[in-house]
């Protein structure tokens, strides 16, 4: 786990945190960090603790153990109005019997704004959100995507110290969930207030996001940036959820600081990258991303071919589905330029041999 | 869209600061045990018993000669009648109340307050004078009477002390109870929804049965168990305009503890139309969400 | 197996200071002072019986006393008074409940229900050297109502529209009877088990107070044959319909046709030939009311003419006191309708208690009729 | 289709409406009607309001009325609140049992309750009297609070007071701007409903009055015993004309103090309930 090292104070730090309900284990023995201005999201699939970790950071639930520290204060046990976030839920929870405006300035009127502040503040925020004109509307009369927005807006105007988003994006359709990724993206560089995006969709959060947190069964898998997660994946966990990964199972013969030669299954010796550590003899899975996986209709000259079973056309990219005798299915990704290989047809296939990575089985 | 995670449980933590929230339960638990399910509990023993008839002393005991009582063709009759004009009365009531309550849900704002006010006012004055009322209204040389002569129909419009003066009255007295919830629930349809539908090509009779009913069945089943289960035990408006000529199985029942004092007998009345009853509303329940679906 | 269990407990004084307290949540001021004057004046009255003194709770129809009475009393004796509770009780049910229930010291109460009672053991007899004046009522009352003061009475007649049946004369039941099916949907009877099924027995020759099932039940057969024609049973605004004729005959009572012939003096009342029946009511001490010298003190007051005259006058009752009749307003006391005559009561039979099985006989049969 | 001007609908909607208020119509003639019994027009007279006006048993029984009416409405919002409050955590089996006690309490025929509760009262040495008939009003008029708060309750985001949490508000804050006020179009109308049906409630009242004033509904029921005269039409209307008043002056005071108070962009009453 890699705990970044600097200078400033974080603007969310979770030392040791770990939460638990009964018997279940939602949380285990998390640290991380999030600085001040970073466009963060935690991912992982349903029940993953990503939720749970939110919300102890917006104070809805205790940490069983460890420490949440916002800003560089303590807020372990600080009841949720007492912090200085503010959450975006996935239901929106807006207030159904204020209208817009009310709904807006309900946190500074909490806070004993004085009037004129609230009405420039809630004035702003709603220009912010692009609802100018929609202020005495009530939140049944708007659309989903007016609503999102009155609900960022009403978090947003209090000018927390981070804004915690809970799936804000889960209940629109595609092509508004696109559009919100792009506004929501202007409006954390526009406002640099810290957000906290929580997501079951890792290409929403790879959109938007500076780093990323994988999550599952509790555990935090790996944090870095999109890049980091997507190409050098910590666990098979990550390989996987991240995207499609094509495996190949393998020892360490031999290497250190970072790459190694494995002797794969039914391919032979490869150099491959990977983190520091593997000792000599240990099982490990190779990981080519399909992009990095060229299918050549060409002999083979290294002895890894496959038979072409079929392939779709996606725009800007043709996911070719392959079958390579001894190592199962395989999926091989090209722009979408070329012409298409028969099904049926013979292919070799080639990575380069910066484009794979190396993680250590048996995890 | 994928449905929303299930995350672990959320936290329970007292719902109000430091109370408990079985303390929210309390005035609930005080209210429904100490003041219906004990005396309840009360009736349902008292059903099996039997009673003295000079002094009306209640003996208990485990006799089921009250339930044999009841399945006397007499009493049966009666029942059926009561089932069927209650019914009847429901259903058309829930006909008009769901016509009234759509025309009220597409007026503008004010008018809809207006016409809601129009609807309850009536009904903050006595509910025996006005029954008495409908005796004036329908009588034999009544207002309704001459004007159905003035304006030429032949014959009496002699309704008074009829089945149906007993059915216009429960009609008059519980249409507000059904125009109320209907109402509620038309008036959750956000507008958009006609034009969204006739922008997709629908019929304004399809229109309202794929917009309009599906959003009114909610208010149609509070309404219709609104006024269905009271019209059933209904004893003061067929008493007052049934001119004691029809009996009811709400006036049976009343008989029983208001007038000879059999309370076993009235006892097992009452346990046994609470469980047809119960059964009823049980299956309307179940019925419901196949009917949403729809 | 069965256990006898009574319905109601005897009050304690301990219970009612229990039930002060529960009182005293605060929503139920009148009640508690009830409940505190009832059971706080107690030993007073008991302890020394020359001094009249305590509030006496009266179960009565609302409005049934004289304008003046209450005032009346309270001026002559300055410690007690009455305080009349309204009920619109009318079955024998809920009176004996009244009876049992230990709200009341005494209650308007008839025949019938008294004489339940009184078999229920739930009242206290009258000590009658207290109330002397009971002699100024007619002896035929006082029999009839030996638990305590009568006050009213009611004939069950018939009253109808001469015009609205071809000139017909109607001496008794009979033609009554007669005339329904020709006249359909324009005759009303009294909705009240006693008053229809004992006007019924006089039309068949029996006593209004049968209980003989096979009379009961050619009681039945004559009031079902006939339904079909009723325009309706009604208990209130019985004869109404005369005035503006929608009703031609109607089964009534007497004080009922002597108001509606001042609206219509086509209206003609009938004492049938073959016998009334009627209800006879007055006042009855409830079984160990600690007020028993109030209330006798009462009914001794309201037994002088003057009194009494008051009630009659504004309750427009028939009446029972002879000596009371120069006092009594001139359209009640030359009323032939309402005035006692030898010859009228000759031919009245009161209602009496008809025992637990009469009773359910009767009801049965009642529901019979209703039901068909 | 546009009912408003629908050939059928709109005039059958008119026709439902007069058809509530012909009755209110004949009260209001005959409360002037000189003819006592009720049996057509006799000739015009105030006779019968001054008469209802200066009649005791009425004054004492509306001021009974009133105060066993806004009690059991109070004390059944309580209930149906609170209630609605525990319902809408509470597990799926809980509120099964919850919502068939609630339903229990509505189709039981009034008749058999009062008697129900008339002898417990006197088993357990309970007063009869007003607060006897103002918890026996409460029995049956939580169950519709409860049926209507609650339908209200069901639809409102669970998420909300953790929303305002969030936004700073301490739970007793949460609770009067979030949840108590997303309840009020619901409580105004299930309020409302008790109030009327307490207010007009003959049968539990005459089983449970005991020895106190008879509240008015019972009056008037004592007054139509053996005679209806035009005063009962006087009264009826009278206590229309007061019921309308207090309604009013309850409802612009309500709307009054929502628009001086804090959170004053509410609108209408009947607005919140959209």
């Amino acid at each position: 786990m890699t705990a970044t090292t600097t200078t400033t104070t974080p603007a969310v730090d979770l030392a040791g945190v770990e939460k638990q309900f009964g018997d279940l284990v939602a949380v285990r023995h998390l640290d991380l960090q999030i600085q001040p201005g970073e466009f963060f999201s935690i991912i992982g699939p349903s029940g993953c603790g990503k939720t749970t970790t939110l919300r102890m950071v917006a104070g809805f639930e205790d940490p069983t153990a460890g420490r949440v520290s916002v800003s560089g204060k303590d807020m372990t046990g600080v009841r949720p109005y007492r912090r200085p976030v503010n959450t975006v839920f996935q239901s929106y929870a807006l207030f159904p019997h204020l209208d817009v405006y009310e709904n807006v300035a309900f946190g500074l009127r909490e806070a004993r704004v004085g009037k004129a502040e609230v009405r420039v503040r809630v004035a702003e925020a709603i220009s912010l959100v692009q609802l100018e004109g929609r202020e005495s509307s009530r939140p049944r009369k708007l659309s989903g995507g007016q609503q999102q927005r009155v609900a960022l807006a009403r978090a947003l105007v209090n000018r927390p110290d981070v804004l915690l988003l809970d799936e804000p994006l889960g209940a629109l359709d595609l092509k508004l969930r696109t559009e919100m990724q792009t506004q929501l993206k202007d409006l954390q560089r526009s406002v640099g207030v810290t957000f906290c995006y929580v997501t079951h969709d890792q290409g929403e959060a790879f959109s938007m996001s500076d780093r990323v947190a994988v999550m599952n069964l509790g555990l935090l898998e790996q944090v870095g940036t999109p890049e980091d997660v997507y190409h050098r994946p910590a666990s098979l966990f990550v390989a996987d959820f991240v995207g499609k990964a094509n495996r190949f199972r393998g020892r360490v013969t031999d290497g250190s600081a970072g790459v190694y030669t494995v002797d794969i299954d039914g391919i032979g010796s490869r150099r491959v990258p990977g983190p520091d550590g593997i000792p000599s003899g240990a099982e490990v899975v190779v990981v080519v991303r399909p992009e990095n996986l060229r299918a050549t209709p060409a002999e083979s000259r290294n002895g890894l071919t496959a038979t072409v079973i079929d392939a779709a056309f996606l725009g800007a990219v043709r996911t070719i589905r392959l079958q390579a005798a001894p190592l199962g299915e395989l999926t091989s990704a090209a722009g979408g330029a070329g012409a298409a290989p028969a099904p049926g047809s013979t292919v070799s296939l080639t990575w380069d041999e910066n484009h794979a990575w190396l993680i250590q089985a048996g995890d | 869209m994928a449905p929303p995670p299930a995350e672990p449980p959320r936290r329970r933590r007292p719902a109000l600061g430091g109370l408990p929230r079985l303390a929210l339960l309390l005035p609930t638990l005080v209210i429904t045990a100490l003041c219906f399910v004990i005396p309840l509990g009360l009736i349902a023993v008292y059903s099996f018993g039997t009673v003295n008839e000079v002094n009306f002393d209640v003996y208990f005991g485990w006799t089921t000669q009250n339930y044999h009582d009841f399945t006397s063709t007499l009493y049966l009759h009666t029942l059926a009648r009561s089932v069927f004009l209650s019914l009847s009365t429901t259903l058309s009531c829930a006909v008009l109340g769901f016509i009234f309550a759509y025309y009220i849900s597409r007026q503008p704002p004010r008018a809809q307050q207006l016409l809601l006010v129009a609807v309850i006012v009536p009904f903050w004055t006595s509910f025996i004078v006005r029954t008495y009322a409908w005796v004036d209204l329908l009588q034999n040389l009544g207002p309704i009477d001459r004007f159905a002569r003035a304006l030429g129909l032949h014959g009496h419009i002699d309704i008074l002390y009829t089945p149906y003066s007993i059915a216009i009255g429960i009609l008059y007295s519980y249409l507000p109870l059904m125009i109320l919830p209907i109402y509620v629930s038309l008036e959750r349809i956000d507008p958009a929804l006609y034009d969204a539908a006739a922008d997709l090509g629908a019929t304004p009779f399809r229109q309202f049965r794929r917009v309009v009913l599906p959003h009114a069945v909610p208010g149609l089943i509070a309404g219709i168990i609104i006024v269905g289960v009271p019209a059933l035990g209904e004893y003061v408006i067929p008493e007052i305009l049934g001119g004691g000529k029809t009996l009811m199985a709400g006036n049976l029942l009343a008989d029983q503890f208001l007038e000879t004092g059999n309370y076993p007998f009235g006892s097992a009345l009452a346990v046994t139309v609470m469980v047809v009853l119960m059964l009823l509303l049980f299956l309307l329940r179940r019925a419901q969400p196949a009917v949403e679906a729809q | 197996m069965t256990e006898h269990d009574a319905l109601i407990d005897p009050l304690t004084r301990g219970a009612l200071l229990k039930k002060a307290g529960a009182g005293a949540l605060g929503l139920s001021a009148a009640s508690l002072l009830a409940a505190c004057g009832s059971s706080g004046s107690s030993s007073s009255s008991a302890g020394s019986s020359n001094v009249i003194a305590g509030q006496a709770i009266l179960s009565n129809y609302p409005g049934w006393m004289g304008k003046h009475n209450l005032a009346a009393f309270h001026q002559k004796y300055p410690q007690a008074s009455i305080k009349m509770i309204s009920n619109a009780t009318s079955s024998s049910a809920e009176v004996v409940l009244q009876f049992k229930s230990r709200q009341y010291d005494f209650l308007l109460s008839d025949t019938t229900d008294s004489g339940q009672a009184h078999a229920a053991d739930l009242i206290t007899p009258l000590d009658w050297s207290k109330v002397p004046n009971i002699q100024n009522i007619s002896e035929k009352f006082r029999k009839a109502y030996p638990w305590g003061l009568p006050t009213d009475y009611g004939k069950v007649g018939i009253a109808y529209r001469p015009d609205l049946v071809g000139n017909a004369t109607i001496t008794s039941w009979h033609d009554l009877w007669e005339l329904i099916p020709r006249y359909s949907g324009q005759t009303v009877f009294i909705d009240l088990e006693r008053d229809c099924m004992g006007s019924t027995c006089k039309y068949l020759g029996f006593s209004s107070n049968t209980t003989d099932p096979g009379e009961m039940s050619k009681v039945q057969d004559a009031i079902v044959r006939v339904k079909p024609d009723l325009k309706a049973f009604l208990n209130t605004n019985v004869g109404a319909g005369l005035i503006n004729g929608s009703t031609a005959m109607a089964m009534d009572w007497d004080y009922d046709v002597a108001l509606l012939q001042q609206k219509n003096d086509k209206i003609k009342w009938v004492l049938p030939d073959e016998g009334v029946h009627a209800y006879l009511e007055g006042f009855t001490a409830v079984k160990n009311t600690s007020k028993i010298a109030v209330i006798q003190a009462f009914l001794n007051f309201l037994a002088t003419p003057p009194q009494y005259a008051d009630f009659v006058n504004t309750t427009g009752t028939a009446y029972m006191m002879p000596t009371a009749t120069p006092l009594i307003e001139k359209s009640i006391s030359k009323n032939p309708i309402l005035v006692p005559t030898p010859a009228v009561l000759a031919k009245t039979e009161f209602d009496k208690y008809l025992g637990a099985d009469g009773t359910t006989l009767w009801s049965n049969t009642w529901t019979a009729i209703k039901a068909a | 289709m546009n009912i408003r001007r629908h050939p059928v609908a709109a005039p059958l909607s008119l026709l439902i409406l007069l058809f509530m208020w012909v009755p209110l119509i004949v009260v209001a003639v005959n409360s002037f009607n000189t003819q006592t019994i009720m049996a057509g027009w006799g000739g015009f007279t105030t006779h019968w309001y001054s008469l209802a006006w200066h009649n005791e048993d009425v004054r004492t029984g509306l001021k009974t009325t009133l105060i066993i009416a806004v009690a059991s409405s109070v004390l059944s919002l309580f209930v149906a609140v609170t209630g609605a409050l525990w319902w809408r955590r509470a597990s799926p089996k809980a509120r099964a049992v919850y919502d068939g006690l609630i339903f229990a309490r509505i189709i039981l025929p009034e008749v058999v309750f009062a008697t129900a509760l008339f002898f417990l009262f006197l088993k357990i040495h309970f007063s009869l009297g007003l607060t006897a008939i103002v918890i026996g009003h409460t029995v049956w008029n939580s169950a519709y609070a409860a049926l209507i708060v609650q339908a209200r309750m069901a639809g409102l985001d669970p998420a909300l007071e953790e929303a305002a949490a969030d936004l700073g508000a301490t739970p007793w804050r949460a609770f009067r701007r979030v949840t108590l006020s997303a309840l009020m179009p619901a409580i105004v109308v299930a309020g409302l409903l008790a109030f009327t049906f307490s207010f007009d409630d003959v049968v539990t009242s005459v089983f449970l009055q005991g020895a106190s004033n008879s509240p008015l509904p019972v009056v008037i029921l004592g007054m139509i015993r053996f005679r209806i005269t035009p005063e009962i039409n006087a009264i009826g209307l009278l206590v229309m004309l007061f019921t309308v008043t207090v309604m009013s002056l309850a409802v612009i005071f309500y709307a009054t103090a929502g628009s001086l108070g804090r959170a004053g962009r509410r609108g209408s009453m009947l607005d919140m309930y959209r």
